[in-house]
């Protein structure tokens, strides 16, 4: 009954932003072609008196107008924003499905799947203008919001590029980091799986991505933002080349908020299906070529690299968890192996651009070392109950290879020197990183946690979690 | 008649069918069982989540027998099943009052 | 014992089938290395007079001889055929499998992969010459029958490029369009799934290839196509970026008929496992930015923005289905979501070359409502038991896409103004060539499933249709 | 408790492997910059004296310093890197998974994954040196092992490609050949699938990498490789595109080597679930298009043509299969078809850049009635306990190929004549390669395995095997 | 009252049920199973491997009914559940000497 | 000795199992299975295709005990598995000629 009445209220709530969008949808139209004329004659009258800067996205400032992309980097993003969508669909759905039990499959999988159509319609109206276009070093602007302006330009076979991805069209640059915005949320909900609403889940991802996402990958990933490498008005320059602060220590962080808000499961039980999660897992891995390399945004000689040292960071972490788990615990699992390869992919995430074969080996090595003792000992210490281990594989993870980036970057790599080269400093700046963004996240997760709590409640009612939560939220069950 | 259903290991089964087919038994019929008994089941702990695997796959053969065979039904089971480590399972007797064989509507004793 | 004598009809048909090929193959063989040498010296004969045309494939006629590749292009390409392919196999096999009994999936799965041999097959042999080579406004010519000629010089590190793709060698181009003819046939076997013979399948298929798919291929999207948009001789511009008509209405239609034909269920039952039809709709959103942006046949601004506008649609219908569901139902299924990400892909599918960001955003929203009724009250109201909404989905799907192309359509994105933009006249251009793939497809699908119908019979014994097609047709199951 | 022995002792040597690897880690470390410095000063000096040469690829020697990837070309071999490690993860683990009995899936799939893990290490530490760096004609040298040097110069923005790579940077080409060396090693563990010991396999695998695949790597793929067909000392130039010799004749002969001295399975059964391996193999045939086009290690014509015949042969192939099924045992099955899609796949990798389209569908029909035989007449005629087939699949589809390469190589198209064009002594140099892989195979692979099983013993307890192994030796099973 | 347990093929399970819903049975419980017996199952020989595939799936069902109605209920499964070939399976009665209905409590003829 | 075999919902068996233990009861063997009974179960009509889903998951729990403890037995399943509501189960049950612990030997109440 509970039940019921919650879904009816979470229901009403989700068709009124589905309306509300749909209302904004025409409203932008209208915008749209109203300011179509008012720019067409600016075209002619710029004309005869000069003619339009030529392309150069290296000059400082960067000329971006009427540029052709380049179809090769083109063709690599169109790749990699296709295989980052796979890390999610199917990858982490399968990956977090397998670990559940099988009476909450369903539910675990569709998490993944309404968090990706639900992360994408809200891209398409704000995030993605708050996120990466200029506006202040801690939030971006509003001027592509409902992505207008993005495409003007196509019928004269030119562009104007994203100054953050010179060589591209800015819709592609838009969608592969929409990818990045889905997979953090996504990997949130496996910190509370197997026991809260879905309804709950949507409202609070929903404000999540608005409140926490957005503002943080502007910090440093945002051309103004406050930690961007590549700003020289930068506060403090934090190296992270893929997400291990945006995407892995957030979304960890967010995770343990979660998981302690919602309280523990009232009953537990082994990974039903260790093939999903291998699966998972396997797709992961193949989709993060997309992530980290195509985070280099060409196909040049960096993407590469960030290629090499991601799959081997990945392959040693694997290896790892699996003999110190063999250590341990006797024997070596399934689900042990699949987490270490993703605790290296985590880890290699910051790194992927900066560091060389070997520094990524002994990144891989961490990585396995770090985030087993994250799911067990450290998890155990603490007590809580983060399902499938967000906070121990991607907070701590993520976090380990932020700082390790610091320690093993060569500048002849990705043109900053780390530890190893003698620049301590960067270590400072990694950790500085990682700081604000893990207090900003503690503080406004709680918060939106505790509003949705408060309004339509987090967790389901027991009888449900008994039951279970596909056939209880969604009628249907795993034959 | 009686029906004699055993509770055994799952690794057994072939075993177990192979004794009882050659003491002359026809047929039987198997089920996937989950059991709980004195063999405790383990405690996982993994990822820090701690859970006890309490029930244990088990199988459970049923056998409809002539009376006069249930002795030597029970030795060819308990010959076959046994591991001599907690676990092994039980043995259960029925009485059995009337069988009939649907395709040909034998009864009794003609029915096994 | 019907069964048996059945199956080996269609075997020994089939295994005539493949030796015809074998014969032919050889034949061909002659043939191609008969032509060599009288092409050979056509050349030098050629070049002392005047130097051979430069390749210029915006000239009118093109001239495209001695062209190379793009490598960005090309890249994009081969990269769009794998995951196209991917859609099907096992994307398609998947999303179909999971939502049937248990005792059917391996029939089901497998249908989808022998028609991908199948079809490939005919390709080879013809369909592809049929679909895109000129010839008439109705049916291409022959001229690449068995792919004769396709790779004539490579030795030279040149190609002849395609005029449909002046950038990529026409082979790339071959097989990117192959994987759109699998998915349209494999589509179609979902109407019938749970019921029809595994051979009479096969036959059906493969004489709905040839005598529906590449006729309306080539109508739409042949050189001189009837309704080709760049056709300047077309009778109507029908426009259809990536297959709203030719893949989707054709398909659904066929569904529709065969759905009819074989007659309802004896019983049904929910699905088994809707965590492979989750993993299919992921794979089918993934392949799916090949089959829409791949068809700008370039890596550039046109596939960004298709990219883009793909995945917006597909979200927001996924969004909506499952609102509209947990309104009407009490409960958002995963089958649910599923399935309106797909009716999503299937209604931009037709737009993505041609509308924004909101169009497809609004195409999203109609896509989710549509099809969710398509498969629910307007299906009760007909009361066929098409088992698998083929003709809900990308029948009524494909139809809503096309006709919202034209209202959406904005002309500074693909070339053509749509309704918002005041030319009414394009969604009557959108309906007629809706109409005309309707009609052709419903009388030669009636005509090709009686022939079969009367040759080898269309459904299964109502005893193997109990017991499960998988151990009765191919001895297998899933345990 | 011999388990518990047993595992104990290798994971204490995969522990020390480990450490090892961790050690030379560092040592390699103050290798590079022990060398950076040196490097520096050397381009100051040549800069004055001469303009380093320019980059010409196609000059004998050719000249690679200071070459810039064409981005083409380099975003094909991401995408193909990316798409071959998907064709072992998830691909091939559950092509083998679905395969065995449901008490053994979890160690089949973690096998896959393990081996994939241990490989990249090698290959990271001196494998891949070993294999692709000039050294003699049987083996490579150690210049590149840890990488070291493969880097040198991103700053710069240019690369010193690899000879066999010109247009793309090494890293790229040396992680694309690594998904090579993966895939082989993890095919050769279908043979003893379901009964060999995990530690045993993994140290069986390990050494098989080192002594078996570098090696005949380097005979046929290697700058100066003995049987490098564009090697001009060459001492017979065979034909292999993408590996017929050196992964399938190569994997295929391993496995039987391991399935006779591991002996036969104690207790057999049907495929558990052949939708886990028809999913796997339609990985597979996708992620195929990587491993064939891709060996063309560029985006143009010939790729386009190996994406062709790959698709061709292995469509074929699999209907073939089918069909043969059909007529043999009176039912297709679903394993059936997927088997012969495979060994489609195989049978054209050492073809895909000499043939046509017509070759391969002769291909295709002799895969599939070969591979057919192979894994039941011929099996059952020698007895032997090749639990997946991969002799009767990989080694006979791999010899098959290779033969049939050398009777349908088109000069025109790959540049080398065959039997079709009059020159039969391709097929004898196609023979003399098979011949001397097969026999340099069986002799390593033994001693290999000789020792292993002395050490740690190759095979688990009657018990264990009888249990499955996924609950013995992994404490996980499917629920 | 009786326990009427019933062996047969998969594909009967709708036609028993509605054949004993007809005759007024309230409830019945139905389990999958594997059986064993004279229909000897086939032996795959799949790539090679070869293996007698010696259980075959069958349904169980139990019912338990008052005792005056049992030949009725056999009647109607074996009506339902005869195809005359080979595997048609069992039908075994038992005395239940107790029934209750959790609900409410109520016990014997009325629990059922 | 008797056999008390319950037919219970699924999401009770944990608390089933601790009333049992909690009452000395040494083992028991849990069997999923389908129901059919007044509980009706609902037709689903999703996209278009109208099925009743007739057959509820259920679980069966077999107990071994002595005759004395039966009603004990009985008082706690009920206690434990009711609900109140339609579909809460049966308890059946029937006498147990002979037990026989595999491992053992042990036959009768030692075996249990
Ligand atoms: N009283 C009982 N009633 C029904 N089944 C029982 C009972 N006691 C044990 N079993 C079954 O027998 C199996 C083995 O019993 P257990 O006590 O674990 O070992 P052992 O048979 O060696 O004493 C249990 O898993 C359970 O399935
Ligand atoms: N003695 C028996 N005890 C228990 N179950 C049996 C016995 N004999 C047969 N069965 C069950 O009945 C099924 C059918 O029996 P079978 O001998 O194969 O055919 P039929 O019933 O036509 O003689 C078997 O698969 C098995 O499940
Ligand atoms: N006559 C019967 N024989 C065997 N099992 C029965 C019988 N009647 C009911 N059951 C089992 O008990 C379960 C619950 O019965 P039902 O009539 O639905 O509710 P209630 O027990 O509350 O009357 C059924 O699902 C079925 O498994």
């Amino acid at each position: 009954m509970t039940l019921k009445k919650s879904s009816r209220a979470g229901l009403l709530a989700l068709a009124f932003g589905i309306l509300l969008g749909l209302f904004l949808s025409v409203a932008s139209f209208d915008a749209s072609y109203a300011q179509a004329p008012a720019a067409a004659p600016a075209e002619p009258a710029a004309a005869p008196a000069a003619p339009p800067p030529a392309c150069d996205a290296t000059a400082k400032p960067p000329v971006l107008e009427k540029c052709t992309p380049n179809s090769g980097d083109t063709a690599w993003m169109l790749t990699s924003m296709a295989i980052v969508l796979m890390m999610t669909l199917p990858g982490l759905a399968l990956f977090y499905g397998g670990m559940v039990r099988k009476k909450n499959v369903g539910d675990t999988v569709m998490t993944s799947f309404a968090i990706t159509c639900l992360i994408s319609i809200l891209w398409l109206f704000f995030t993605y203008s708050l996120a990466f276009r200029g506006g202040t070093p801690f939030i971006g602007g509003l001027d592509r919001a409902f992505l207008q302006g993005i495409l003007s330009d196509i019928s004269k076979g030119i562009g104007n590029p994203n100054p953050l991805a010179p060589t591209i069209p800015e819709t592609v640059y838009s969608m592969f980091q929409l990818t990045f915005a889905i997979i953090t949320a996504a990997l949130v909900a496996g910190s509370f799986a197997e026991r809260m609403k879905f309804s709950a889940m949507l409202w609070f991802i929903g404000l999540w991505a608005i409140f926490v996402y957005s503002p943080i990958a502007h910090w440093v990933w945002g051309p103004d933002g406050v930690f961007n490498s590549t700003n020289d008005a930068a506060w403090v320059k934090v190296l992270d080349f893929a997400g291990g602060t945006v995407v892995h220590v957030n979304s960890g962080t967010a995770g343990l908020m979660a998981a302690l808000m919602v309280g523990k499961r009232k009953d537990t039980g082994p990974a039903h299906n260790m093939v999903l999660t291998l699966i998972g897992a396997s797709l992961l891995w193949v989709g993060w070529f997309g992530f980290n390399a195509g985070s280099a945004v060409s196909a040049g000689i960096q993407a590469g690299m960030a290629m090499t040292v991601t799959h081997l960071a990945t392959a040693t972490a694997g290896f790892t968890w699996m003999i110190v788990e063999w250590i341990m615990r006797g024997k070596p699992t399934v689900i042990g192996i699949c987490s270490g390869a993703v605790a290296g992919l985590v880890a290699i995430t910051p790194a992927s651009g900066f560091v060389g074969p070997m520094g990524a080996f002994c990144i891989g090595v961490a990585a396995g070392i770090v985030c087993y003792w994250g799911c067990t000992g450290f998890k155990r210490m603490f007590g809580y109950d983060d399902a499938l281990d967000v906070f121990g594989v991607h907070a701590l993870g993520g976090a380990a290879g932020a700082l390790l980036t610091g320690v093993f970057a060569v500048s002849e790599y990705g043109g900053t020197a780390g530890l190893i080269e003698g620049n301590a400093g960067q270590v400072l700046n990694q950790a500085i990183g990682i700081g604000c963004v893990f207090v900003y996240d503690v503080v406004v997760t709680l918060i939106i946690l505790k509003i949705v709590d408060v309004v339509i409640g987090l967790r389901v009612p027991s009888e449900v979690e008994r039951e279970g939560l596909d056939l209880a939220l969604h009628g249907e069950t795993v034959q | 008649m009686k029906i004699v259903m055993a509770i055994i290991k799952p690794f057994k089964l072939d075993e177990v069918r192979d004794a009882l087919t050659s003491i002359g038994v026809q047929g039987l019929t198997v089920t996937e069982v989950k059991g709980y008994g004195r063999q405790k089941g383990h405690t996982e702990i993994y990822r820090g989540a701690e859970y006890a695997v309490s029930f244990l796959p088990k199988i459970k053969i049923e056998v409809a027998v002539d009376t006069k065979q249930v002795d030597k039904v029970i030795g060819a089971i308990t010959g076959a099943a046994k591991t001599g480590q907690i676990g092994d399972g039980k043995i259960f007797v029925f009485n059995l009052e009337n069988a009939v064989r649907i395709r040909t509507g034998e009864t009794d004793a003609a029915a096994l």
